[in-house]
């Protein structure tokens, strides 16, 4: 399985049945494919809209009704729109349950990094402040390291923070990580890296959970 | 009397300097006729308050390339490179703002509130020069209205009254903006008489609304992505 | 005619085409009747819908359409229902033109008390705080005297404040008077007083425009 | 999975001492099977948030009647006699707020918001241990969020998702209310199968909605002015 899917499908364990989850745009927008089967979760859009379906056939897009990102989609039956002020009051106000967001910068304070490189590139926040301080549970899901080999999950963020504090599990392509207030808990390790592996991609210590597991997906 | 109005006497409202909210997200729910219309105008100098600069050749996109924008205040400019050059080059200014922050600010704008207290944006660069207000041993930081001399919305339906209805994610800032400027243009794909829109349906009420657009939907649809 | 209608008619003469105009409880709803020929304006409820139309008939009473006052009511072709915090984003606003409230009290800073008398009877403000806040142009309709014969305007209010300094007008049976910086000034005097009879029937001092009128109503 | 629940399910929720956001202005708009229910069960000590207290007989004033309330949170009081009996008696203590603040707190609450500035009391009695914050020249009050245990609904109708539609002036405080408590009950007159409401005419998403009570619109009627 490549990093991204073992991602991708990692992050679809934490749903639970009628979760509302909100995907940010590119790896986390994949975890849509792989709920799991017979569970119910609902998928706010932050653009205005609950009940995100899949991509629209060829030929059947609707030029009013994007996702997040900008791409065609549905909407599925029991879905609804709402203008930005309550997109954001959803979020804000936890009523969602799960947010998944991809990071530049992780650290062991749970704070996160996801939205400028100063002097280089300044895309905005977007929605990623709100998604991070008002969801319930957060969680950073990137490949482990930064093209280039460069560790990602730091004692400390160098970037521009999107949240302080906000970040609940870091799921990568080596580990799954637990932020808590001792720091971060190594819960999970994938099959092929070993434990030294993963401290080495890691520039936190990791606390090794009593339970370690082998990552396992479906 | 009808709020359907000729676009030309509305483009001619609007001055070099002026600041117009925009409603849209990536271009969708955009006035894209009201857009071409400013370009082809040229007015300068705009304080532009809106979502995003949307894809190149999109929406607000269009006035970024034309160099029409002094200061744009939005959440994000990742999706038009042109924007970032131009911000890098100093030849615009762009206050990023929290999409949710951006929401409430024009909503409080419209709603005479003096501000309100978000947690969005503590510990970050966004607390830099804002008053921090702690709550119950929560931080907040307190943030101010937004307001605009001129709104022009995109709608998917309006009657005479300028009463106002939306479809799909077309919604998005849309009825915010609706109560956050002094004079507010919806362009519209469909357009009814008084009446024909059942109370209990309208999503902007057209007490809000000064003038109608009526363009055909096949010129809207150019502006599809 | 009646000193409650021809409070009521001069109000009326208030209203400009095109207004949005929220109507207090009393009095003031009976203006409703007398919006000038060929001129639209347009009533806002407080319980939430622009487009308040006439008392329906009987037996054809809608269960959920009801005034600010809980009396069955009507909605004019091209008013729309909203929720409550929409209502009063539109007060607070500035989206309503012109609000016209009863008053216990008003004073010649503006003032205006209208929602307890400590002791004895304490409704509550309601809407009433917002719509004098946020109203453009506040009229105070009412009897010039209280019942009893005590002035009701005042140099400085007695009763707890509805809102400070945001009266433009009194309208009453004897009397319009304009709120200005400089204090009240008597603008129109009903034809059967002198201006001794209003003044005596006034704490505060009135200034005489020097366009003084007598009130002519429809 | 359907929402539709079973009243008595829903009334042994609720215990001595919870905080219940209802729905309604002057009894329009209130779920009185709920409310009749709540008297029922004879729940006491509760602090209800909501708008006023109706007229006798009718809505909140039933609650009142029964001697269940401990703290009313609201506008207005003056259509119900008993409730200011019960103030000057000091049987029942009652915070009145300006209707738009109260709309503004609820929705603060059910929004993530840590407060609100407006404009709205200044100068008042209102005003009395609040923090006062003067931006560009004009003074605010600082109002803080309101949430609640359990927010009662009443909507014209509903489907298995808790999806709702309100009618005409029935919506008044249900819509923001459904964002501001942990749990959320609707009572409806119609109920529908999944995806029968388009999503363009959803008033309140069913995210926020716990359970939703059906009952017939001839019950319903029953608690007509």
């Amino acid at each position: 399985m490549n990093p991204r899917e073992l991602i991708v499908r990692r992050v679809a364990k934490e749903l639970n049945d009628g979760d509302v989850v909100n995907l940010g745009i590119g790896l986390p927008t994949l975890v849509a494919n792989h709920v799991p089967k017979g569970m119910k979760v609902i998928f706010h859009s932050e653009n205005g809209f609950v009940g995100l379906g899949p991509t629209p056939p060829q030929g059947e897009e609707d030029k009013d009704l994007v996702n997040a990102g900008g791409q065609y989609a549905t909407v599925n039956p029991g879905g609804a729109f709402f203008d930005s002020a309550m997109s954001f009051a959803l979020i804000r106000g936890g009523h969602v349950d799960v947010t998944v967001l991809g990071a530049l910068e992780a650290d062991e304070n749970g704070n996160l990094a996801n939205w400028m490189v100063p002097g280089k590139m300044v895309p905005g926040m977007g929605g990623a402040m709100d998604l991070t301080v008002g969801a319930k549970k957060v969680i950073v899901a990137m490949e482990h390291l930064a093209k280039g080999g460069a560790p990602k999950i730091l004692k400390q963020c160098t970037l521009p923070l999107t949240a302080q504090k906000e970040v609940d599990m870091i799921i990568t392509e080596m580990a799954v990580i637990r932020v808590t207030n001792e720091g971060l808990v190594l819960e999970e390790i994938a099959p092929e890296f070993s434990l030294e592996d993963v401290q080495k991609a890691t520039e936190a210590i990791l606390k090794i959970s009593p339970n370690l597991k082998k990552i396992e997906v479906e | 009397m009808s709020k359907l109005t000729d676009i030309n006497s509305i483009i001619n409202r609007i001055n070099n300097g002026a600041v117009l909210m925009i409603g849209g997200f990536l271009g969708v729910g955009t006035p894209e006729n009201i857009i071409d219309a400013l370009v082809a105008k040229g007015v300068k100098n705009l304080t532009i308050i809106t979502n995003d600069t949307s894809f190149p050749g999109r929406g607000i996109s269009k006035l970024v390339a034309a160099k029409q924008i002094k200061k744009l205040i939005v959440s994000h400019i990742g999706t038009n490179p042109e924007t970032g050059r131009q911000m890098n080059a100093g030849e615009i200014e762009v206050e990023l703002v929290p999409q949710g922050t951006l929401a409430e600010r024009i909503r409080a704008g419209g709603s005479g509130l003096g501000g309100i207290l978000t947690p969005t944006g503590v510990g970050t660069i966004v607390e830099e020069g804002k008053k921090i207000l702690e709550i119950d041993g929560k931080k907040y930081l307190l943030e101010l209205p937004l307001k605009a001399d001129v709104a022009f919305l995109k709608a998917y339906m309006a009657d005479e009254e300028g009463n106002l209805v939306y479809h799909a994610s077309a919604r998005n800032f849309n009825p915010i903006m609706a109560m956050a400027a002094d004079y507010v243009v919806a362009e519209v794909e469909h357009f009814h008489t008084a009446g024909n829109i059942p109370p209990d349906e309208v999503m902007t009420t057209g007490i809000l609304v000064n003038s109608v657009i009526f363009e055909d939907s096949k010129d809207a649809m150019k502006g599809g992505a």
